[in-house]
């Protein structure tokens, strides 16, 4: 079958190669790791390369069509956030915060993920649109927000349903709680949207926009030719990360493993035919998935331990870089290119269809 | 050299907490304190292999004695529970008492 | 706000020697520590330039008084002859004497 | 275990005046120290965002208490007014006194 | 106007967008910062590139024309560091110590600057003279050591006339301030040569010189091609570090303002004519004039906290990146090109005449 | 003579010239560094690049030939080792634990060397068999694991010996001798296997020999084009570490620093014979030297302070790093091309007289 051999292909590029790597290095306990301040540098420049590679695309194709797959993938973005907690919370019986940061963390996007998958695509021979780089910057804190205001309003209603059953006349012990909950949610929402990976990622669209193919030409050899070379070494590290994790898939339970491997494919599937639908190339219909399936693992800590410390980060961590990350870059990526494949075909064949019929009438 | 007595308060958290911390001084009107990260072991497992986001830090204030069982007693019950954090309290000499 | 006295031991020793250190406070069921990489001068000269191997460390911990001897004994005894090292232990005050 | 009670000073301050520090513990015939980088915030504002050169350090010293009085005077005299700094002693017991 | 022009397109090069990049991720307080040992690595990379790139060029066409302009470099240098104390402590009432802390701090040279200039002229297709790198490394120590001499010079006659209002006879601690003057003078003059900055510049520069092309293919990707990329990642953290420090702008003052955006101009435009009446091509003249326009920003601290520990970094710092730097690279470059274009011409224009003259004699 | 002139042209070459570099950088007392993350990421990069290129070396060179150059390696660094102990122990008169330690320190290898020695044959135009990375991967171990299990042996046996003379029925503590023996050979065997230089190189020879050539391509830039740029920076830092190193040659002394130059020629020139004996090429054999010849100086502290703890780290790093390392990449290189060089002219004629003879009978 087509997906198992793409499947095997894939498993023998470097980017995986690398990351199986560094599970195996981990496991064996293996003291081998990439000092923190590469590892920290690393995401910034692949984020700086994605931005400037969008923005390039952006002003090389334009970005009038931005609008509805943007608005479409935020419109999906939060309703795949409530669904996931209505599944965690009711099917998975977790608690309301750790049901919300689950749910948020698939909620939102992986940036390495999506680097993953651009190389992947270039492997394949495939463009995509530079939009979705925006789309990428403005969809890491939208589902965030989301969870973070209704765990908010929660814990306020809880509150409020505590004070009650003691006394009636706490309106203002209310009104403290929702105002305790709008100041957490605008420190958060500044938190998130001045992010550096927001930051960085937004900048570079705009920079890569201003200087196009042309003033790029300097600065191209780092941010284009050692791109993939850049996301190899950073996967050794996700990939030991990732191995000294596998201990915590116990704690984890079977319900959640479950969850971070189906939730993705649902997510991913829809998000293809939608982008399909909605005009997306091949290429960038599998992104669109790609987004839309990819749970958070480096933003989500730094933004859910101060937005719901309650949650514990050992589920969502582990969960998104310990199942899903790997699934997603080479099971998942594969099968959303079939996918895109066959869909932009049976809709070629009706455009083709169209074509024809307009061509007789 | 004349030493003068004041308390050296020390806590070891993870390092987003920081933040928590760095406010709950301010609202007790200290503004003075050092900070490093650390890595460590504690009932919340080994922190510092993987992200940086899962290192700890610690931070260190030296205090006049009147101040501290507040702040103690806030950083316990705000951030106890949630965080992995681990406090102590040292008596140390200074000779310009006036800096705290 | 109550504070218990426990004892904190500091150990500064060669990055290499950590592990020997973490070994010993195993096999005294002490899991709970803190480390952190320094540089410093001392009877093996300066420490700290060249390879990361050559830098030192200090691991830090809490713990009751009780077993304090016997782990000095037992740092001293196995490292003190062929590590650079050092170690001292000062008076302490936490709140929740329970995880230690 | 017997442990001996000696003094242990602990400066924090920019990073470009511990070359000062080692001189003047080098004149009072201190060779043994521990150093390491941290961060801040005190009286001359926040220091450890920019230029490394703008961070803090760390300097520890284990010391008999009968040389302590004379170098925190000369530190006193020659430094406080013109770096960013602080101070404090605290006593700690060592095993080897005659380390130190 | 054809210098609104340049500064307009200069204005959209990557690294001036990268360096305003990071000042707008610093105001919005994002959390964005290049680690540690990347920001710390990337100056002596810049060096070392600048070095080989000189030496090589100094092996191709030779350094024999390089002494009149090294040794008007030092004299210029140490006049205008002169002219900087005067202006600096008539004008601008500031103290002995900051008076010379800042004189030699604008009386000093770049690096960072020096690289933003290399990448200028390479996109304007200009060539500049290989042994500038040279006249980079000799200036960088010349203008703090005399005003550090200066400085000692000054407080030990403060310390005599102190002494002497006392008593007489105190030849003897008259001795000893000049004396320690002496101590200290020769450990900055010792600090300030070993400095890392001109260890790797020098060391570069000869290695570069023994090499030649030839042997420089082998690493030519990474100190060449690589070179604009790495630029551009270090903006970003100037950026940021000068986006921080703008708040201090109100303690710097208005005097200090002015001063750092008016006295660039004046040196620079004189480098540009001068380095043009001996010689230089337009290029050449261009750097020049950087150099005596630039004021050094990571090297000057560490000297100056050491050697003048009572003048306040605050001042020098501030002054020097956070106005200074973003004024050089983004206006005075396209400033000092646009004179050095016109004199280049004029200049060109009397040859021509000579050349004229000539033939008809 | 050939050599002198090979040397001379090797010293001018920018690998060892960043080396003295970094030597005179730390002899005039420079602040210069390579700052820590940067100089413990490239060791692991230059593993990598190794270890990516022999893998696909392999895949296209097959690697059925590895088998006796790996046997015949792995019993000359054996022997090798017992003979280093045997001269440091009875001429040098060192104590037991520093003959262990230094004979294993040199009858180990060192991945920096092996990094330079390919650069090197780049340069001569030569190449090797890509199956020497394999064999670099498994000499890292094998002469520590002799020289510990060895140590431990001898501990066992002055154990013993000191027991037997008090009483006569310690059987048991023999035993626990030899118990805690094996325990802490079982320790550091796993301890040098899963050390991150072995696993890196050895995870990287498999990704290379699966990717091949093509897999590679995307890749190419970072694990082959900056390969000897990436060694030049690293060689500062090596330089630095060896002048600051140099004070402590006194301590070493005069037997020492004469047996880290004579051991390694010795040991490369048998290498590079018996290289060819088994039908290693030019360059092979030359590798297959250096092998020999090198000496552990980043992997053999972290293995021997805890297999050895009684053995002074400063003898054995300083004549490791300061005498040997600059020797065998300055002159022994160079003597060992020359002599590869004749033996395979030599097995040339032989072979061309076998033609010869065989054409005429
Ligand atoms: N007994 C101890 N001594 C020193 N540090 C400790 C100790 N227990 C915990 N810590 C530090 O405090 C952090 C948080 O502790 P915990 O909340 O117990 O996980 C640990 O990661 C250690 O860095
Ligand atoms: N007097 C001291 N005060 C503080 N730290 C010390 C002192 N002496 C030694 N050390 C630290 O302990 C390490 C090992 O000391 P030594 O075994 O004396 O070489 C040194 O590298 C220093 O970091
Ligand atoms: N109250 C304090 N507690 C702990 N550290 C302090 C305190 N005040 C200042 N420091 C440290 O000392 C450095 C210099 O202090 P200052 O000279 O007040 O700016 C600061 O950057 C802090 O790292
Ligand atoms: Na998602
Ligand atoms: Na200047
Ligand atoms: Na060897």
């Amino acid at each position: 079958m087509e997906i198992l051999q793409l499947i095997q292909a894939n498993l023998l590029t470097p980017i995986i190669l690398f990351f199986l790597f560094g599970i195996i290095a981990a496991r064996i306990k293996s003291d081998l790791k990439i000092p923190e301040a590469i590892s920290e540098f690393l995401p910034i420049y692949l984020l700086a390369a994605i931005g400037l590679h969008g923005g390039i695309e952006m002003r090389n194709a334009g970005f009038e069509n931005m609008l509805i797959p943007m608005v479409v993938a935020i419109g999906i973005s939060l309703l795949f956030t409530l669904n996931h907690y209505q599944i965690l919370r009711r099917l998975g019986k977790f608690n309301l915060f750790d049901s919300y940061a689950l749910a948020s963390t698939y909620g939102a996007v992986g940036a390495v993920t999506f680097s993953v998958g651009l190389s992947f695509l270039k492997n394949q021979g495939v463009t995509s649109e530079g939009y979705l780089a925006a789309i990428l910057a403005v969809l890491e804190p939208v589902s965030f927000i989301m969870a973070i205001f209704l765990t908010n309003i929660a814990v306020a209603k809880q509150i409020r349903a505590k004070k009650q059953s003691f006394t009636n006349d706490d309106v203002s012990d209310i009104e403290m709680g929702l105002q305790e909950t709008k100041t957490k949610l605008s420190q958060v929402l500044h938190e998130s949207i001045t992010g550096k990976a927001i930051v960085i990622l937004l900048g570079c669209i705009v920079i890569g926009y201003i200087i196009g193919e042309e003033g790029f030409t300097s600065i191209k050899i780092v941010f284009d030719g050692m791109f993939t070379g850049a996301i190899v070494i950073f996967m050794i590290e996700m990939g030991i990360i990732a191995g000294q994790r596998l201990d915590d898939l116990k704690k984890v339970g079977i319900f959640l493993i479950s969850f971070a491997i189906i939730m993705p494919t649902f997510n991913g599937v829809i998000g293809v035919l939608v982008a399909t639908a909605i005009g997306l190339s091949l290429g960038g219909a599998v992104m669109f998935g790609l987004l839309l399936a990819s749970a958070s693992f480096i933003a989500a800590p730094a933004i859910l331990r101060h937005a719901i410390p309650e949650a514990k980060p050992s589920l969502y961590i582990t969960s998104a870089l310990g199942i899903t990350f790997p699934y997603n870059i080479i099971i998942l990526l594969p099968i959303m290119f079939v996918v895109s494949s066959i869909a932009h075909d049976v809709e070629g064949s009706i455009d083709l269809f169209n074509y024809i019929t307009q061509d007789w009438t | 050299m004349k030493f003068y007595n004041v308390k050296l308060l020390t806590v070891t958290c993870e390092i987003l907490a920081q933040k928590n911390i760095i406010e709950i001084l301010k609202k007790h009107e200290i503004t003075g304190y050092t900070t490093y990260e650390v890595e460590g072991n504690g009932a919340r497992g080994l922190r510092g292999q993987g992200f940086k986001n899962e290192k700890n830090v610690k931070v260190e204030i030296i205090m006049r004695e009147d101040k501290l069982s507040d702040i103690v007693e806030e950083i316990s019950r705000t951030m106890f529970a949630n965080f992995a954090i681990v406090l102590y309290v040292s008596d140390v000499g200074v000779v310009r008492t006036e800096k705290f």
